[in-house]
């Protein structure tokens, strides 16, 4: 079977001024119909720039290369009519709502837009697809929601509606970029439930982007997790949580305080997260690595298959089961430079 | 025979117009202990904050801390003062709460001059010794806000609020902005300062999995109005408010699905 | 909606009160008499000053004359000039259709010129943009009179194409005589006008609602129309409405450089002869008009942005 | 490597440096400044020795410009103007931005009553045109400079005031301040040691802009024959002065005033345009 998206070799550059930054170095991973894939990293790891590339959404200036294929068709080479065909069917959920809906135009505007513009849809049928899309995310009374702007409505009502506008242009791929972080912990919970069961429903694919390995891991079958513009690991969810093959997976799923108990200390990473552009040669995380050695600093690690995942560690197999036991980094350490 | 508390909260209350941000909240706090606030966003916990501090005045209630009372406005320099070497607090945004103009060396010293008549030499050990203790080296005390990165900076703003040497930290969703890994770095250097100083804190946070990392006692408010008040241990294991128990599974963990649920007279969400 | 405009309204009227106690109030404590200027400063027999006291009522008290001042004023008259013994409503309204004609026919320029480059050179690029740039950048340093002076010496002078001075006859005419004016009024503000447009619609350009519409595959004109033009226009409205107002005391710059027989021009002449009702009369006029364009702006802004349904505009 | 999308963004990039017409803007302010210190002194001949039958006549021996409508040397009126012309306009400035700076951090600092009242105030006095409110100070206190002067600072004010106010609310709101109120420092160290330095960029940029309308204002108001009396050499009152030979075909000393005041007053609005955008980059 082939994948939906097939992202190989992406590496993206921005500009800053006079210069070029790289965010994203040789990124590959392959979403089928269908397939739920977490993204998560810190900040500079690069996973927000990939939903963008996918989505052809790259600031003014940005230089890509490698390859993207989204249900057969080569998507950096798109232009014109055949790309807004291809970013009508991947639809974007964003972080901030209030930031990506018009604020001038009524609920009613934003979400039968593409429906007219694109898909010449009449105004009245429209309007009833979207109080219809409305019910399915759980909005009471959408006749009155559609009627309203949205500074009339609360920042989960707001993501539901983003939801519901998404689901609407019938799309193949969600990438859902930090959707929840703005929320509160109960709304995240209701929004995800919703995302989730809708995903599901119409069989579609989604990269769900996130900073959260546990919300990544709940909804999605399988989880990349992205350093410094690369991809260091790529699993079934569930194992990459109970039995991470890279030490900044396994840094990540111990760093996180616990809800169900208190640690006498947190097994904190020394240092802090890097953007490509900063980032070492060699291994990227070796800086920051209990486990690096000499070797770690001087070569490149490549991503390579490791029981049904990838990992970039070259010590990944001997380090097996040895990293969530790894005793918590020195307090000296610890505070050196974050 | 308890001591008496460091600070005690009695049936405090804040309106805004006709909207009740804090309604009759009570807690005590004792010297070397932790206290959460903890609530979604609209729930009061910022204005609980405000309160202690002296930026937001209570419409009712009292707030005494290390028993003298300061609910209402400071009379005169020296009160102002010294209610600044009882209470302190770190705020959520790294990026707005430095003075973009002074390096964090100059930022404590100043705090210094203001409280003390320490001698400059003085001054620089205890900037040191502050400095150290934060884990900031000497190239980062000395830089401007904008070299440093978040987590460097919320390093600074806890030296500065520990540059008084108070008794009492408030920490108003202080790690909440920060990265994982830095977050975790950061609240083991609040443990150590605990350890350390005999300092008490009260965490401000919608993040049950911080509170739990670092407070003995929580108060769960829900639009202005306390639900649940208890050890956090127990509160998070068995929630008895059905409030507090919507939280507590709201948090994705291992084997949590989000479920489509609950509210059951909730106010269409917030 | 409703309580918006009562609210803005009661402004208007408050602020107008204000502004024309000040205004009387002012020349009222003006040094020297204003008899001295109607008598060349010549001694006066004491039964002929106390009757021409009686006539101007200048020996009732401030409050008094302030108050009858302001009565007839909102009965259309302002009082008398004292040198040119007419009534200072028929001067004002002998002249201020050339005025009125001279800030109506610049700020069409400035709306077209001005809004249409700046759109331009926002979206355009490369060359069309640095075109825009330079153009608005030397128009803004342009002071209106001495725009006036480059204009009638190179296009009056030189060129002989339109009249360098006066105000015309019949409305042709009269169009062929604004038009220098216009222009020269206009240099500064267009470049105003097109910088503020070109940074509000760079700025929508880059929002992140935009972003939303280019990735739901939008054509990027109805992109552009629907959501980096609509929004910009609030910006848009507030510099161009606030531009056209500052014309209106401008233009007496304008007016006397070109001769034309305007309210501006004229006031400036009532100033040197210490006319003070004339200055009062038209410095009421001038500032009513200033407030009332001013409260049309805030109006377009609330009826253009939703967000803004009570209260005033956020500064 | 595939492009995607086309660079647009290279005007941003020598945002350090000050760029040609930048040092040029630099420039042509220091000629201005020297001017108006020692143009006076330094000017060959005397300004205001008139001699009719050189009426507009152009260069001549070591009049490098020629004479004005009324024979007199027409480059030692552009120098001697200079220091009237910017003196003036420094005035305006000056007072504008140090009432507006103040109204604007005690405002913001208080908020409340003293801001509403304040906010009243400047409301109305907005309603005044500096031009309006030039021409009227002429009717009262006589024409000249101190009058025009006086009414153009009172009248910026509200304009300086509310892009002060803006940045000073914006700084208030900053949880440093916060901070630092917790800290028991006073009212008075917070706005004078932390606020007020950290809207200095502003307040320099805005005095900047604000120089430059000065000057495009004080001359028009000494064209209207309101401002600078005539036969004090003054950039303004040169235009207003040449009109007549301007429109016999004799444009230079007009044209020469004109150029001097276009020039400076786009170096100053340069300067200043990048100072602000600086000041705000800074701030984010």
């Amino acid at each position: 079977m082939s994948a939906l998206l097939e992202v190989s070799d992406l590496t993206v550059r921005l500009r800053l001024g006079d210069e070029q930054r790289e965010v994203i170095t040789g990124t590959a991973f392959q979403i089928a119909a269908g397939e739920a894939m977490g993204l998560v990293g810190e900040s500079g790891s690069g996973k927000s720039m990939t939903a963008k590339a996918i989505a052809r959404l790259l600031p003014l200036g940005a230089r890509v290369s490698g390859r993207v294929t989204f249900d057969g068709a080569d998507v950096l080479a798109l232009h014109g009519a055949e790309l807004r065909r291809h970013r009508a069917r991947v639809a974007v959920v964003f972080q901030d709502p209030r930031a990506h809906i018009n604020p001038v135009r009524r609920i009613d505007d934003f979400m039968t837009e593409s429906l007219r513009l694109l898909d010449d849809v009449p105004r009245a049928e429209a309007r009833r697809r979207a109080a219809a899309a409305l019910e399915e995310v759980g909005i009471d009374d959408p006749a009155k929601r559609l009627r309203q702007f949205p500074h009339e409505l609360s920042g989960g009502m707001l993501q539901r509606v983003m939801i519901a506008t998404a689901l609407l242009s019938e799309p193949r791929l969600l990438l859902a970029d930090e959707c929840t972080t703005a929320l509160d912990v109960t709304t995240q919970a209701e929004v995800m439930a919703i995302l989730d069961d809708l995903r599901r429903d119409r069989g579609l694919a989604m990269l769900f982007i996130t900073h959260d390995l546990e919300l990544a891991g709940a909804v999605c079958d399988r989880t990349t997790v992205m350093y410094a513009g690369q991809i260091v690991e790529t699993r079934g969810s569930q194992r990459l949580h109970d039995d991470p093959l890279h030490p900044y997976s396994a840094a990540l799923v111990q760093a996180r305080p616990s809800v169900t108990a208190t640690a006498p200390r947190l097994n904190a990473i020394p240092g802090r997260p890097v953007s490509a552009f900063e980032a070492p040669g060699g291994c990227r995380f070796a800086p920051r690595c209990p486990h690096a050695v000499d070797a770690c600093r001087s070569h490149d690690q490549q991503l390579t298959a490791l029981d049904g995942g990838w990992v970039r560690c070259s010590w990944a197999a001997e380090l097996r089961g040895r990293l969530l036991a790894s005793s918590p980094a020195s307090s000296s350490g610890e505070n050196a430079n974050a | 025979m308890p001591e008496d508390p460091i600070l005690a909260v009695r049936g405090l209350r804040k309106q805004f117009g006709a909207h009740v941000a804090v309604d009759d909240l009570s807690f005590d706090l004792h010297r070397g202990r932790s206290l959460a606030v903890v609530g979604e966003s609209g729930s009061g916990k910022t204005t609980v904050a405000r309160m202690i501090v002296g930026l937001e005045r209570p419409a009712a209630g009292t707030i005494v801390a290390c028993g003298r009372d300061r609910s209402r406005p400071a009379r005169g320099g020296a009160e102002r003062k010294r209610r600044g070497r009882e209470v302190q607090i770190v705020f959520q945004d790294p990026y707005a709460s430095l003075d973009p103009r002074q390096s964090g060396a100059v930022l404590v010293d100043e705090v210094l001059r203001v409280h003390h008549d320490h001698d400059a030499a003085t001054r620089r050990r205890i900037t040191g010794e502050l400095a150290d203790l934060v884990g900031l080296d000497q190239r980062q005390i000395n830089a401007l806000p904008r070299d440093l990165s978040g987590g460097q900076r919320q390093r600074l703003a806890i030296a500065r609020a520990l540059a008084t040497d108070p008794r009492v930290l408030i920490l108003d969703e202080s790690v909440a902005a920060l990265d994982v890994s830095i977050q975790a770095q950061v609240l083991n250097v609040l443990a150590d300062i605990r350890d350390e100083r005999g300092i008490s804190y009260i965490l401000i946070s919608h993040d049950l999995a911080v509170v739990r990392q670092l407070t003995d006692d929580a108060v769960v408010m829900r639009k202005g109005a306390v639900v649940e008040h208890g050890p956090t241990g127990r509160l998070l294991d068995d929630p008895q408010h059905p409030y507090t128990r919507m939280l507590r599974a709201s948090v994705p963990g291992p084997g949590w699905k989000p479920a489509r649920t609950l509210r059951p007279a909730a106010p269409p969400s917030s | 909606m409703t309580r918006f405009l009562a609210r803005r309204t009661a402004m208007l009227v408050a602020t107008m009160l204000v502004a024309s106690f000040a205004i009387y109030g002012a020349l009222y404590v003006s040094p020297g008499s204003p008899l001295s200027a109607l008598t060349g400063n010549r001694p006066l027999p004491p039964e002929a000053k106390a009757q021409l006291e009686a006539r101007y009522h200048l020996n009732e008290p401030f409050l008094v004359r302030y108050w009858h001042w302001l009565v007839s004023a909102l009965h259309g008259d302002l009082g008398e000039s004292i040198p040119l013994h007419e009534n200072v409503s028929t001067l004002i309204g002998q002249r201020v259709g050339v005025t009125a004609g001279l800030v109506l026919l610049t700020s069409v320029i400035i709306v077209i010129a001005g809004v249409g480059l700046g759109i331009l050179g926002a979206l355009g690029k490369g060359l069309v943009d640095n075109g825009v740039l330079l153009a608005s950048t030397v128009s803004a340093a342009l002071p209106s009179f001495a725009a006036a002076v480059v204009l009638q010496f190179v296009v009056a002078v030189k060129l002989g194409w339109l009249p360098a001075l006066g105000t015309g006859h019949g409305f042709a005419d009269s169009l062929r005589h604004l038009l220098l004016p216009a222009l020269a009024l206009a240099a500064t503000s267009v470049a105003l006008v097109t910088r503020v447009t070109r940074a509000a619609v760079r700025e929508e350009t880059g929002r992140e609602h935009v972003q939303t519409a280019v990735s739901r595959g939008l054509p990027w004109p109805s992109v552009v129309r629907r959501h980096v033009l609509r929004n910009a226009a609030i910006p848009i409205t507030t510099v161009v409405g606030i531009t056209i107002a500052s014309l209106i005391a401008l233009s007496a710059v304008v007016e006397t450089a070109f001769g034309l027989n305007g309210l501006g021009a004229y006031l400036v002449q009532a100033a040197q002869n210490k006319d003070v009702a004339v200055v009062q009369g038209i410095s009421l006029v001038l500032v009513l008009a200033f407030v009332l364009t001013n409260m049309l702006v805030d109006i377009a802004y609330a009826v253009l942005d939703p967000r803004l349904t009570l209260g005033g505009r956020a500064a | 490597m595939s492009v995607l999308t086309l660079d647009i963004v290279t005007r941003r990039r020598r945002r350090s440096g000050l760029g040609v017409l930048g040092w040029t803007s630099l420039a042509v302010v220091a000629v201005a400044v020297l001017l108006a210190i020692v143009g006076p002194v330094l000017r060959p001949f005397d300004p205001n020795l008139a001699d009719l039958s050189f009426a507009n006549v152009g260069a001549y021996g070591s009049h490098v410009l020629g004479f004005d409508g009324q024979g007199r040397d027409l480059l030692s009126r552009l120098m001697a103007g200079a220091r009237t012309t910017l003196t003036g306009a420094a005035f305006v400035a000056l007072v504008a931005i140090v009432a507006g700076s103040l109204i604007a951090v005690v405002t913001a600092w208080f908020g409340g009553v003293v801001d509403a009242f304040a906010a009243a105030v400047l409301d109305v006095l907005f309603a005044f045109p500096g031009i309006l409110l030039a021409v009227v100070a002429a009717a009262i206190l006589g024409p000249g400079l101190l009058s025009a002067g006086l009414a153009l600072a009172v009248a910026y004010i509200p304009y300086v005031t509310r892009v002060l106010r803006g940045a000073a609310l914006k700084e208030r709101a900053m949880t440093y301040v916060a901070a630092l109120e917790v800290q028991g420092f006073s009212a008075w160290r917070l706005c004078l040691r932390h606020l007020l330095p950290n809207i200095s960029a502003l307040i320099i940029a805005q005095g900047t802009i604000m120089f430059g309308f000065a000057m495009v204002d004080l001359a028009a108001i000494s064209f209207l024959g309101l401002g600078v009396q005539s036969p004090q050499a003054d950039w303004g009152v040169m235009i207003s002065d040449g009109k007549s030979g301007l429109l016999q075909g004799y444009p230079l000393e007009s044209l020469s005033a004109a150029v001097c005041i276009v020039a400076v007053v786009s170096a100053v609005t340069f300067l200043g345009e990048r100072l602000e955008a600086r000041a705000k980059e800074s701030r984010r």
